[in-house]
């Protein structure tokens, strides 16, 4: 395994380490707004994962809708509704 | 220098004679109302282009000699196609339609210039227009239906323009109810003909005239109940062109059609919708010719209609459905002459279509000038209440007599050409074809209808433009415009001066007599000329040869004439000089009278008695299979459906979860039976 | 190069988050994000087979889904936010107006 | 004997940068901290431009107690004062969420740095961009990468427990997911004329014809609109309205937490005024004039050139913010919405029809 290879490989588990744990944060998080954050961060660290394996259009175009478009539905819909601790 | 290489070969541009008024249709309905006017211009120009192509084609086939064309290309099922056909008999209607229609539109740019719909009027008038072209392009049966169809609807549209008025809306009613009734029968013929092709294992174009036209031969083998299929197939079409162009029974929305505006009645009249079953015959002329018996029936329903409706002329108050009347006789005329094909072959096309086009233009003047005095006097139209408008509207009264002149046949105007013609050859058919008293029928119906015709046009004209006025609105009336007075004038010369144009009507004959039995040119080949002869011994008709002279007596030649002057005399007599008192035959206690007035009771039988008598006993009895046997059933299923939702809807929880998790659950198990019976994803 | 089953692993375990939650929570925003966690998965799995067979149809693929994705939360949460305005709720175990 | 060192020069240092080698991208990262750097110079450029042009266009004199002639220093005075100011840490925030905030606007304000050239060498017929780095999906990268400022924005409003706070972060969210579809649409339409996804691309396609502001004047109108409100400035600051929200979502924030989400936002202003400079105005090109030197020095030209219309399009923004006054958010949601994206489609049939014809 070459310097550039391990490297990659770092990177991919520190990623997978943050998306895992923000996915499960999403379901564990008491307050939704947090859950919601916590999703933002998972698509990050899936966009950060596919520009990883050479797929960058994919990952810029994945910051642009999930973080950019359906977060901010999100949150408008976590702040519209009412705020509702748990479940 | 060649012309083949220097003019455009319009033919290949035929469509587009049918596409401009569709496209002059949209634009009015889209945007007319913002435009000049507030609409009219779309529709005119559109058709002016159309008439551009029509004549541009005449030029092609007439004057360079280019030969027929037909070009089609599959449609929406093997064997069904879509297609146009250029032939002197389209070429004349095309030409015809064209310049009626647009002088139509041009006069309707005056006439309808106050109404606050304008657009559209001209939108509908210009589909109206675009599906008549449509109508006479098609080159086969299912594509001229629809267009027969659109016909039907724009006439219900624009004669049910003014729908404020009840009439109005009830006379759109009408119309459109009495078409369909011959238009379903035509149907059925139309499926009975494509299923005996399709029984002799045509699989290509159907129903095309040209392809049926090929294979008559083998059609005329083919037997239903005993009869030819054949001429079933004939009368069936002959009941599509008695509710379009008005025969017999089916006439009666005619005279109530006179509700719409008037130029819409010109525009039905004489160019777009009447002569459409007059032209459906026309073109399927050769299969009328194949099948027994069906031409004499044609012959005699054209006969019978045409005095039938002049005797019902005479007694109608209203101007203009005096002049719809007329129009119901002249149709009966040309449906006699085709009949009289039997004998005469396609030279019958060619008479029938000469005083077709002779008629569109004297009839368009005659509505278009009764429209002006409408349009002077305020929409009276009973001619009791008119009288010496001559003075008021000199050009209105002065083209309107010229109209008359040729309706009735005067001699050297159109009619007189055309109309006289067709009289000597019936009595040619009947002194040829079916010697003895009936064959004369037709004759002497026709006979008879020149002397009524004569005397209720000029009752009609006396009324209206001479003597005292007989009410106010007809002291003052105001002449019309630019528009409609440029109209009258150019119709006004053409119904004088048609049959001295056309040398007496012969070089429209000798062109249209080319039709069918020249060849056509298409896209992949060449479809043959007919033998007439041939085709006319399948039906059991004798064709004259051709360039046989035949006696005919001298006085069966003048006696239209002389009974023309009769007409006009008796009428001149009786309206004019007043030497008769007419009011003491026109009373209620006259029972010849009552039933003229009551147009031979056909109103009453269609309504009181077919529509409210019949049919309603017959959906008495329909109601009662309904409620009980059809409703049973269908309650029966849905309780059923009922039952097994009661027990199968615990399963519908409503809670989104559980529907996710039974999906995945499913997926899941789906995926482990895949792993354990195929070894692996 | 980081080899596939990793990938599949991690998309799978993220597959599995999302699906867990769509089992057991109730608030319909949280269904929806947990949703949208599934639909990330799906669409690694197609990216990372696209870059192990060095063929960009993968990639296009996540593209639509994506494009989906945003179509579908557009819809979703006007949905949500709807049945919120009517019923002042967004749990969905109220909301089984579908229920016979 | 200049020129081929000056060729020999420039190819070196493209080979250094190149990602054949595996330093490449650590030379890149230095670069991009150097960029880094000049940004927040930049940007203090940007904040005492705003002040002196401001009190220019109001008859003041605007900051001239601190530092020389035209207060040049009165910036380093500022930052001192935030940099030593008490950090207050409000006892009802959201911790986590409240701090990460500043971070997450300046980290994105400044991961834009990177894809945009600023300028460029033009040697031989070559052009040399002078970026931190080059792809080939810059101008998406972008707007990407700026999306993720609203997160910010969103978390510091929510962070702070504090309803002017909140009411200002919604403020800036809707106004921004609304020009931000007009601006994006105004920006795919360009990439259609061009037919690429990269800056460099655009720039080139320019210099070879003609600006993009002049072949699509509707498109640069609603660019220019809604690059203003996508950098919150007036007269579209509703979210910091002080009459009504206090100092909006940066109410709770002091010291240089404050700091960094102000510099954050003239950095935003500096790069948005970059954007339109290359994708619309041009770049480093010079209208009618391809640049080829082969004189060394004037290969410095065209940086030159994009640094003057770099300021001459600050000082637009900077002129319309007193100018104008502020207008409501539901009259600027509506523009957003009803004017603005309409046009902007009517743009992108327009360039849609254009690049058909393109280059013509």
């Amino acid at each position: 395994m070459t310097l550039g290879e391990s490297f990659e490989m770092i990177v991919f588990a520190v990623l997978a380490v943050v998306l895992i744990f923000s996915a499960i944060m999403v379901i564990a998080s008491k307050e939704i707004v947090h859950s919601a954050l916590y999703l933002l961060g998972a698509f990050a660290a899936v966009a950060m994962i596919y520009i990883l394996s050479n797929a960058a259009f994919v990952g810029i175009v994945q910051i642009f809708v999930y973080i950019g478009a359906i977060g901010i539905l999100i949150i408008f819909a976590v702040m519209l509704t009412t705020r509702e601790v748990g479940g | 220098m060649d012309p083949n290489l220097t003019t455009i070969d319009f033919r290949l541009y035929a469509h587009w004679i049918m596409l401009l008024p569709m496209i002059g249709f949209l634009l009015e309905l889209l945007i007319g109302k913002y435009w000049w006017r507030k609409g009219g211009m779309f529709a005119t120009l559109s058709i002016l282009g159309s008439m551009i192509i029509s004549y541009g084609c005449l030029y092609n086939v007439y004057v360079q000699e280019l030969g027929f064309w037909e070009y089609s290309w599959d449609w929406f099922y093997p064997g069904i196609v879509a297609g146009f056909t250029i032939d002197p008999l389209s070429l004349a209607m095309l030409c015809m339609v064209s310049f009626i229609s647009f002088f139509i539109h041009f006069y309707a740019i005056g006439y309808m210039s106050h109404d606050c719909a304008k657009n559209v009027y001209f939108a509908e008038t210009a589909l109206f227009t675009g599906s008549m072209f449509g109508l006479v392009l098609s080159n086969n049966l299912l594509q001229l239906f629809i267009f027969w169809e659109m016909v039907g609807v724009c006439s219900y549209l624009l004669i049910g323009f003014w729908w404020h008025k009840p009439e109005a809306a009830a006379a759109g009613k009408k119309a459109w109810m009495s078409c369909a009734v011959g238009d379903c029968l035509f149907l059925l013929g139309i499926a009975m003909m494509y299923t005996i092709m399709v029984k002799q294992g045509i699989t290509s174009e159907i129903i095309s005239f040209n392809n049926i036209f090929q294979n008559l031969e083998h059609l005329s083998h083919e037997m239903i109940f005993g009869m030819s299929a054949l001429t079933i197939i004939c009368i069936l079409f002959m009941c599509g062109v008695l509710g379009k162009s008005a025969g017999f029974p089916l006439h009666v929305w005619i005279p109530d059609a006179m509700e719409g505006p008037t130029t819409v009645s010109a525009l039905i009249h004489a160019a777009t919708m009447v002569t459409a079953g007059v032209y459906l015959i026309a073109r399927a002329f050769p299969i009328f010719l194949a099948a027994p018996n069906a031409l004499m029936i044609v012959a005699f329903m054209g006969a019978f209609t045409a005095l039938y409706a002049s005797t019902l002329g005479l007694v109608v108050n209203d101007l203009k459905r005096i002049f719809a009347y007329s129009t119901i006789s002249q149709l009966g005329y040309m449906i006699a002459i085709l009949g009289c094909g039997a004998v005469l072959g396609v030279a019958a096309v060619a008479f029938a279509l000469f005083h077709l086009v002779a008629h569109a233009f004297f009839k368009a003047l005659l509505f278009l000038s009764s429209g002006s005095v409408l349009h002077g006097i305020g929409n009276v139209r009973d001619i009791k209440e008119m009288g010496g408008l001559i003075k008021g509207m000199p050009w209105t009264g002065w083209t309107m007599l010229a109209g008359a002149l040729a309706l009735i046949a005067f001699p050297f105007t159109a009619g007189y050409y055309s109309k006289d013609k067709i009289i000597e050859e019936a009595y040619l058919y009947a002194s040829v074809h079916d010697p003895g008293p009936l064959g004369y029928l037709p004759w002497i119906f026709l006979v008879l209808g020149v002397i009524l015709t004569a005397t209720y046009t000029f009752r009609a004209w006396y009324l209206a433009m001479t003597g005292e006025p007989k009410s106010y609105p007809a002291v003052h009336p105001h002449e019309c415009g630019f528009w409609m007075r440029t109209t009258l004038v150019v119709l006004a010369f053409f119904a004088l001066f048609l049959g001295i144009i056309t040398g007496g009507g012969t070089k429209f004959w000798h062109f249209l007599e080319e039709t069918f039995v020249h060849e056509t040119h298409t896209a992949t080949g060449i479809y043959p000329g007919l033998d007439l002869h041939e085709i006319g011994r399948l039906g059991g008709n004798t064709l004259l040869e051709h360039g046989v002279h035949h006696d005919i007596p001298a006085a069966v030649i003048y006696l239209p004439l002389l009974l023309m002057i009769a007409g006009l005399a008796i009428a001149t007599m009786v309206y004019y000089k007043n030497r008769v008192d007419v009011s003491k035959y026109v009373k209620k206690d006259n029972p010849l009278y009552q039933i003229l007035w009551n147009k031979y009771y056909l109103d009453y039988l269609f309504k009181d008695i077919i529509a409210e008598k019949i049919i309603m006993t017959v959906f008495t009895f329909w109601d009662v299979l309904d409620r009980y046997v059809i409703d049973g059933v269908v309650n029966l299923m849905s309780w059923i459906t009922i039952q097994s939702g009661q027990v199968s809807r615990k399963l519908q929880t409503g809670v989104v979860q559980n529907y996710a998790t039974a999906v995945i659950f499913g997926v899941s198990m789906l995926m482990i039976l895949v792993i354990m019976f195929r070894g692996g994803l | 190069m980081i080899p596939l089953q990793y990938y599949l692993l991690l998309a799978g375990i993220l597959f599995a988050i999302g699906a867990y939650g769509i089992m057991t929570l109730s608030n319909g925003i949280r269904l929806l994000m947990c949703v949208e966690l599934m639909l990330n998965a799906a669409n690694m799995n197609l990216v990372a087979f696209s870059t192990h067979i060095n063929d960009a149809s993968g990639q296009v693929f996540a593209l639509f889904s994506i494009a989906l994705a945003a179509a579908e939360a557009a819809v979703g949460f006007a949905i949500i936010l709807m049945v919120y305005r009517l019923r002042a709720k967004i749990d969905i175990e109220n909301i089984k107006l579908l229920r016979w | 004997m200049l020129e081929e060192q000056m060729d020999i020069l420039l190819g070196i240092l493209y080979t250094i940068l190149g990602n054949e080698n595996w330093w490449g991208p650590w030379i890149r990262g230095v670069l991009g901290l150097c960029a880094m750097g000049g940004m927040m110079v930049a940007a203090m450029f940007a904040v005492w431009l705003e002040r002196k042009y401001a009190s220019d266009i109001q008859s003041r004199i605007g900051p001239n107690r601190v530092g020389g002639r035209f207060g040049l220093l009165q910036l380093i005075a500022d930052a001192i004062k935030l940099f030593t100011k008490e950090d207050i840490k409000p006892d009802k925030v959201d911790g986590p969420v409240w701090a990460a905030a500043p971070v997450l606007m300046f980290g994105s304000a400044l991961m834009m740095i990177i894809a945009i050239p600023f300028g460029a060498f033009i040697f031989n017929g070559t052009t040399y961009p002078l970026a931190v780095t080059q792809f080939d999906i810059s101008i998406l990268y972008l707007e990407a990468v700026s999306a993720i400022g609203i997160i910010g924005i969103f978390m510091a409003g929510w962070g702070s427990n504090n309803k002017f706070a909140v009411i200002a972060a919604f403020r800036n969210i809707a106004r921004m997911i609304g020009y931000e579809v007009a601006l994006g649409m105004t920006i795919i339409s360009v990439v259609i004329v061009t037919g690429s996804l990269n800056i460099v691309d655009i720039v080139n396609a320019q210099g070879s014809v003609v600006w993009f502001a002049f072949v699509m004047p509707l498109g640069f109108v609603v660019f220019g609109v809604a690059l203003i409100a996508d950098m919150g400035r007036v007269p579209f600051d509703q979210n910091e309205a002080e009459e009504e929200l206090i100092a909006g979502w940066g109410t709770e924030y002091s010291g240089m937490r404050f700091g960094l989400a102000y510099f954050a936002e003239y950095i935003h202003m500096v790069l948005g005024s970059c954007i339109a400079v290359l994708i619309f105005l041009g770049g480093w090109n010079i209208p009618g004039f391809i640049v080829d030197l082969n004189i060394p020095l004037l290969g410095l030209l065209p940086v030159a050139v994009f640094l003057a219309k770099w300021v001459l399009v600050m000082m637009f923004v900077i002129m319309i913010r007193w100018a104008l006054p502020r207008i409501r958010i539901d009259q600027v949601t509506s523009i957003g919405w009803k004017v603005l994206l309409p046009l902007a489609m009517v743009n992108l049939v327009w360039a849609v029809m254009l690049g058909l014809v393109w280059p013509w």
